[in-house]
C-alpha cells in the first residue's frame, strides 16, 4: 500500500487560483504552491486558513491533481470548517500541509479494477483512473442526484449511478440506483471475470464495497476518513479499528487500506459524521 | 509577529543547565503531540527547514510498561478555543519503544525525554531502570517526565497526580535509577492547589515540573444531544487553557522556586513569551504542533537573540 | 441560530419545581453579572424588550456580612477567549442590601436569588435568618445561592469550595433558617472531584448546585511582563471555560442524580442546550451578559417551544 | 452630574455609513441606528463587532453627535478592537449599545467654562460646547502635532496646542506646549475671573487640569477611562478609586466626575494604557 512519492510533505502557504462550485454540492479549489510538488493518488493535505481565521486543527482533502504549480481539490461543505473554505476567494492564502498518508498502488499486471467513487471521494480514484486507468477497467461513480455529478470531470469511461433520476447532460446517461448496485449489473455481464475493488466514498458505500469483494474473494482497497488532529501520525487521533484487534491510522497506515484489514463492526461506530454523506 | 519586548533577555537556544544535563535549547515538544520524536524528518517548510531545527527539547508519547490500545473512536474533537482528546495513552510500550524507536532516535539525534506512566508507583522505578540500562549511553536522551495523570491502580484508582506523597513515590523511584538525567513531574492542572504537588516532586529528588497536563472537559453534539466522545469527557487543550496554565505556572514558580516547563495553549512567540514573562525555564508546544509540526521550530527562530534573527 | 434540535423537549419558560418552590423558568443570570437586578431596566432592545423578559432567576451579586471594598485596578482583562476578573467580591454588604436594594426588587417583581459568602460558617446562617426575617414575604424571592470559594478564615484560609465538610456546614446552616426557599450551593471547578463537594451540598440539605464558579486564570501584559492583574490571577469565565463546565456538570448530573444550574461560557441558544443536554436544570448566562444585558432574554426566547417562537 | 437624556439606552444592530481617518491618528465613524437616540453630552456607548468576529466585552467610545439618524464617534487605534474597528466598511454591521454614563451638565449662570480635551477625548467637550458653548468660555484643544488635529471639526472659537509645532491650515494657528501650558497663557491674560473646568483626554492631562483647578479653587469635572467589562453597572470592574475611600464607577458614577471627589493618587495606578495617549 505504500507506493510513497518522491519528496517528502510540505508545509506551506498556498494562494488560492480557484474556488468555486463544480457542481450541486461540489466545490473544486485549485491552490497555488510555492514550489512543485509530487503526490500519488490517494494521498491528501490538511488545508487551514491563516491568521485570526485559523483553525485548531486543518482539515484533511484528497488531493485531485497537481497541474500547472496549482494542487485542486473537491470538497462538500459538511460543517463549520468547510462552509468557511467555500467562502474564500481567489487570491486569499491557505495553510497547506502535503502530500500526507499512502497511496493506492500503481497499475500491475493483476486483474482489472473496479473503481466505484461515491461524491467527495472522487478525486483518489479520479486520479487513479487518469495515471493508471486501462480500457478493462470499470470506473464507477455514484452521486444522489444527476446534478451533483460532476460530469466536466468524468470522461465517458466512467459510468454514473444517481439515487433518484434526473435530466443529464447530452450524451451522457445515469443509472438509478446505488454505485454498488450498478457494479453488480455491470459485472453480471463479466461473469468470468476476477477484479480488484478500489472505493472512496461514504461510510456505508465502502461497507457495501467490502462485502461485495469479501463474497467473491476479490482483493478491495477502501479510502477511509477519521478525524484527524495532525495528519502525519503524531497524535493518534485517527484511529480506525484493525480486524488484528488494534487500530491503524488513516493518516499513516491509510488513507489508502485493505478492507480485509479493517474490523467493520467496529468502524461502524466511529463514523466522524452520522449520516453525512461525503 | 511583533518584536521580541525589551524586558526578555532570554535566548531560548542557548544550551542550559537543568539538574545534572545541559540542554540544547528552551522551546521543547510535549508529549503525546510530536509522537516519538520520528515522524517529522522528511516534512519541509521554505522558511524552517526541519521541524527538529532548534528544538530544546522532543517529549515522547507517554510510555507504559505494556503496550496500551487506547480508547475508541472518535478520539479528538476540536472546539472553537482548543480540543478535546480521548487518546487514551494508546502507546508501543516500553519494550518495543525499546526495541523499535531508541535506535532510530539515536541515529536521529534529536534531543529527547521519554514520558512514561504507569498504574502503580513501582512502574516508574521499573521503567526509568529498564531505560537507563538500553539508552544509557545515548547523548541525546536526556531524562523523562513523568505522566502522573492516570489513575493509580494501587491506591482505588485515584489519580497519581493530585495527591503528593504518591507524586513524591513516583519521582523518588524514577530518580533512584536515574541519578545523572533529568526527571520531571508533569502536574495535572485538576487540583485545587498545585503547590503541594511540585513540592512533592521535590521531596522525590525531581529537577523540575512541567504543568500542565490538560483540564477535562466535554463536548456536546448538538445533533444528538449526547458527548462527542464516547468516554463522555477528554483532555481539554489548547488556546482556551492558557490563562490556567499560567496561573499554575506562576503559583509554582513563585512558591517554590522550582524550574518549571511551561505548557498550554502554546501557538506563537507572545505565548511563549507568556510563560518565560513568569519565570518558567523552558516550554512545550502541545496542541498546536498538530496543526502545524513547525509550530516550536517557528517559536525558537522567533525568540533567538537579536543577532541570530532572520 | 439553527432551530432547536428534537431531542430537546424542555419548556424554559415553563414554571417548574426546585425544591420547595415554583421558579418562573431555567434560563437565568449568573451572580456577578447582573448586579442586583436593578440596572437594566431602563435598558430596551427592539426584539427581546426588557432584559428581564422572560427570565426564569436573576442571582444577585455576591452579598458579604459586611461591605466589601474588593480589589483594586484593573479588575477586568479581556482574553481572546473569555475574561479574566478581580472584582474582589466588592458590595453593598447586607445590610445595604436589605435596606436599598431589596425594596427596589420588591416593586420591581423580577425573580431572584440572592447569592451569599461569609468567611466563616456561620455567616451563611446569620445572612439566610436576616434575609428570611426581612424578605420572607417577597413572593419573588426564591431563596439563596451560596458561594463558596471565598477563603474560610476560621479554616486558615482553605476556600470553603474545596472542603466537603465545609460546605455541608454551610449548606446545613441556610437550609435551617430557609425551611421554604431555595438553597443552591455554587460550586468551583477548581478541585480533583466536583462530585463529593455536590454530595457534600446535598447532606447539607441543598436543594441543588450551581456549577461552577470560575477556574484560576492569568494573563501576561506582554509590553511588561508582567501580569495584568495587580494580585496576578483572577477568574477566569466565557466561552474558555465551557468544555470544564460542561465536564463538571456531566459528573454531578450523573453521579449524583441533583438538580443541577449550570453556568460557564453560555453566549447563544447552542450553549445552553449542550448543558441541557448533560440534563441540567437550568442555565445562568454570566460574562455574556456583561457584553450584552439581552443575552439571557434572548437565550429564553430562542428556547421557547415552536409555538411560541417569534 | 447627572442630567440623563430623555430615552434610557437601547442595545441594537447600527449600519455603519462612514468609517475613516480624520487626521492623523483619529478615525471617525458614523454608525446608523434602527431608530432615533438622544444623547447627553459626556455619554458613551459599548460598540462591538458580530457574529464570528464579536469580542468578549464592548469598547467604549464617547458619543460625539447624533444627526440624521447617526451616532458618530472619533477615536484613535489603541489595539486590537479598534484596529478592527478601523478596517470595518460602511454597510458592516456593528452592535451599539448607548448612550451609556452620566453627562456633562447642562448651562447653568455659574461662571465661564474652561474646556480641555486632549487627543480622542474631544467627543464630550465638542458635543457640550457645540449645545452650550458662549462666547466668554474658552475651549481647548490639544494634541502632539498639528496634522493630528481634527481641524474641520474645530471651530475658531477652538484654540489649539501641539507639542511640536508644524504646518497648520491656513488661518489656523497653534499653540507649541501642552495644553493645559496654554489654558495657564489664556488665564493669564484674565488673571480677575473664576473658571469652572472640564476636561477629557489622558490621564495626565486630567491629573494637570484637576491640580489648576484645585490650586485656584475652581470646580473642575473630569471625563475619565476605565477598563469597562459591561458599560451599565453590574460588573464592578470600571472603579475610579474616590477621595472618600471607596470607588466610583465610570460607567455609572461616570464617566463625568467632580475631580475633588477623585484619588488621583491611587487612580494613577490603574491606567488603562501605560503611555497611552486617548
Ligand atoms: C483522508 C481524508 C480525505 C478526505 N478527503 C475529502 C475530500 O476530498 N473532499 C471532501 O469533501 N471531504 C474529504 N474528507 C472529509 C473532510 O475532511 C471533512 O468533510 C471536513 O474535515 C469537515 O470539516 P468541517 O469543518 O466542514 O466540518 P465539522 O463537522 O465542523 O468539523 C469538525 C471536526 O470534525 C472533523 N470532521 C468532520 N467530518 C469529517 C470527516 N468526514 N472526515 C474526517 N474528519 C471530519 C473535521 O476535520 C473537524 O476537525 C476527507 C477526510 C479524510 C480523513
Ligand atoms: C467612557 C469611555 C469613553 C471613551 N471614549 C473614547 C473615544 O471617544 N475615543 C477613543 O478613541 N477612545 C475612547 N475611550 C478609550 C477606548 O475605549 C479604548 O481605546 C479602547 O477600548 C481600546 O480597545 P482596543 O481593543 O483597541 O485596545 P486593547 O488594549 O486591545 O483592549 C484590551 C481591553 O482593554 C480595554 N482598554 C484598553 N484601553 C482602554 C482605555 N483607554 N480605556 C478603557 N478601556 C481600555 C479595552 O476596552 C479592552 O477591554 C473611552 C473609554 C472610556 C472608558
Ligand atoms: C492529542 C494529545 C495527546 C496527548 N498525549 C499526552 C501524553 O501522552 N502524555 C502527556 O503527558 N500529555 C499528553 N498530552 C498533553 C500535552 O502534552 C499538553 O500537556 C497539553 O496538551 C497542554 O498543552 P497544549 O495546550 O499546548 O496542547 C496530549 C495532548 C494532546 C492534544
Ligand atoms: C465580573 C464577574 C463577576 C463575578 N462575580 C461573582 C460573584 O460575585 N459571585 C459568584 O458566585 N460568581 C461570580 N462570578 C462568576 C459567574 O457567576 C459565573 O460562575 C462564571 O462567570 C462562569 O460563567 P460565564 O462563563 O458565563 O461567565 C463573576 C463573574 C464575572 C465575570
Ligand atoms: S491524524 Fe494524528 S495520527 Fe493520524
Ligand atoms: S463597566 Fe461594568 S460596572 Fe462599569
Amino acid at each position: 500500500m505504500s507506493a510513497a512519492p518522491a519528496s517528502g510533505p510540505i508545509f506551506a502557504t498556498g494562494r488560492v487560483k480557484a474556488n468555486g462550485l463544480l457542481c450541486d454540492g461540489m466545490h473544486r479549489l485549485d491552490l497555488e504552491l510555492p514550489r512543485p510538488t509530487a503526490f500519488a493518488p490517494g494521498q491528501f493535505a490538511m488545508l487551514n486558513f491563516g491568521g485570526r481565521d485559523r483553525l485548531i486543527f486543518g482539515r484533511p482533502l484528497s488531493i485531485l491533481a497537481v497541474e500547472a504549480g496549482a494542487v485542486s481539490f473537491l470538497y462538500r461543505v459538511a460543517g463549520e470548517g468547510t462552509s468557511r473554505l467555500a467562502a474564500v476567494a481567489p487570491g486569499a492564502e491557505l495553510a497547506y500541509f502535503g502530500p500526507l498518508g499512502n497511496s493506492l498502488p500503481p497499475r500491475d499486471d493483476g486483474p482489472p479494477r473496479l473503481l466505484l467513487a461515491g461524491g467527495v471521494g472522487l478525486p483518489p480514484l479520479l486520479a487513479w483512473h487518469h495515471r493508471h486507468g486501462r480500457e478493462a477497467d470499470l470506473a464507477l461513480f455514484g452521486a444522489r442526484a444527476p446534478q451533483q455529478v460532476p460530469w466536466t470531470l468524468l470522461s465517458e469511461r466512467w459510468a454514473v449511478s444517481v439515487d433518484s433520476a434526473g435530466q443529464t447532460p447530452a450524451g451522457r446517461a445515469a443509472f438509478e440506483g446505488t454505485v454498488v448496485a450498478l457494479a453488480d449489473k455491470l459485472l453480471a455481464r463479466r461473469p468470468e471475470r476476477d477484479w480488484r475493488l478500489l472505493a472512496c466514498g461514504p461510510l456505508p458505500m465502502l461497507r457495501a464495497a467490502a462485502r461485495l469483494a469479501a463474497a467473491r474473494g476479490w482483493s478491495c482497497l477502501v479510502c477511509v476518513e477519521e478525524r484527524m488532529g495532525c495528519g502525519y501520525g503524531v497524535c493518534r487521533g485517527c484511529v480506525v479499528p484493525a480486524r488484528a484487534g488494534d487500530w491503524l491510522t488513516a493518516c499513516q497506515d491509510g488513507p489508502v487500506l485493505d478492507a480485509a484489514t479493517i474490523d467493520w463492526e467496529r468502524f461502524g461506530a466511529s463514523a466522524p459524521t452520522p449520516g453525512g454523506g461525503s | 509577529m511583533s518584536a521580541t519586548p525589551a524586558w526578555f533577555a532570554l535566548d531560548v537556544g542557548a544550551p542550559w543547565r537543568l539538574g545534572s544535563r545541559v540542554l540544547p535549547g528552551r522551546i521543547w515538544t510535549a508529549s503525546g503531540c510530536f509522537g516519538y520524536g520520528l515522524d517529522g524528518h522528511d516534512i519541509r517548510h521554505e522558511q524552517f527547514g526541519s521541524p527538529y531545527a532548534g528544538l530544546g527539547c522532543v517529549v515522547t508519547k507517554t510510555i507504559t510498561p505494556q503496550a496500551r490500545a487506547g480508547n475508541p473512536q472518535p478520539r479528538l474533537c476540536e472546539l472553537p478555543h482548543g480540543a478535546l482528546n480521548s487518546i487514551g495513552l494508546e502507546n508501543v510500550g516500553l519494550s518495543s519503544f525499546l526495541a523499535d524507536k531508541l535506535p532510530e532516535l539515536a541515529v536521529r539525534g534529536v534531543p529527547f525525554l521519554v514520558s512514561l506512566a504507569g498504574t502503580q508507583p513501582d512502574d516508574f522505578g521499573a521503567m526509568a531502570a529498564a531505560l537507563a540500562a538500553v539508552a544509557g549511553e545515548l547523548p541525546n536522551w536526556h531524562g523523562v517526565e513523568l505522566n502522573l495523570s492516570c489513575p493509580n491502580v494501587a491506591k482505588g484508582g485515584v489519580d497519581f497526580g493530585t495527591d503528593p506523597r504518591t507524586v513524591e513515590t513516583c519521582c523518588a523511584a524514577a530518580r533512584a535509577c536515574l541519578p545523572a538525567r533529568v526527571v520531571l513531574a508533569k502536574l495535572t492542572p485538576n487540583v485545587a492547589r498545585i503547590v503541594p504537588l511540585a513540592e512533592a516532586a521535590r521531596r522525590g529528588g525531581a529537577d523540575g515540573v512541567t504543568a500542565i497536563n490538560s483540564l477535562i472537559g466535554l463536548e456536546v453534539d448538538l445533533r444528538t444531544g449526547r458527548p462527542v466522545l464516547p468516554r463522555r469527557s477528554g483532555g481539554y487543550t489548547g488556546p482556551g487553557v492558557q490563562p490556567v496554565a499560567l496561573a499554575k505556572v506562576d503559583e509554582i514558580v513563585r512558591e517554590t522556586g522550582m524550574p518549571v516547563v511551561g505548557v498550554g495553549g502554546i501557538a506563537g512567540a507572545d505565548d511563549a513569551l507568556r510563560f518565560f514573562a513568569l519565570g518558567a525555564a523552558a516550554v512545550q508546544v502541545g496542541t498546536a504542533q498538530l496543526r502545524d509540526p513547525f509550530t516550536a521550530a517557528m517559536i525558537a527562530r522567533m525568540l533567538a537573540p537579536a543577532g541570530c534573527r532572520p
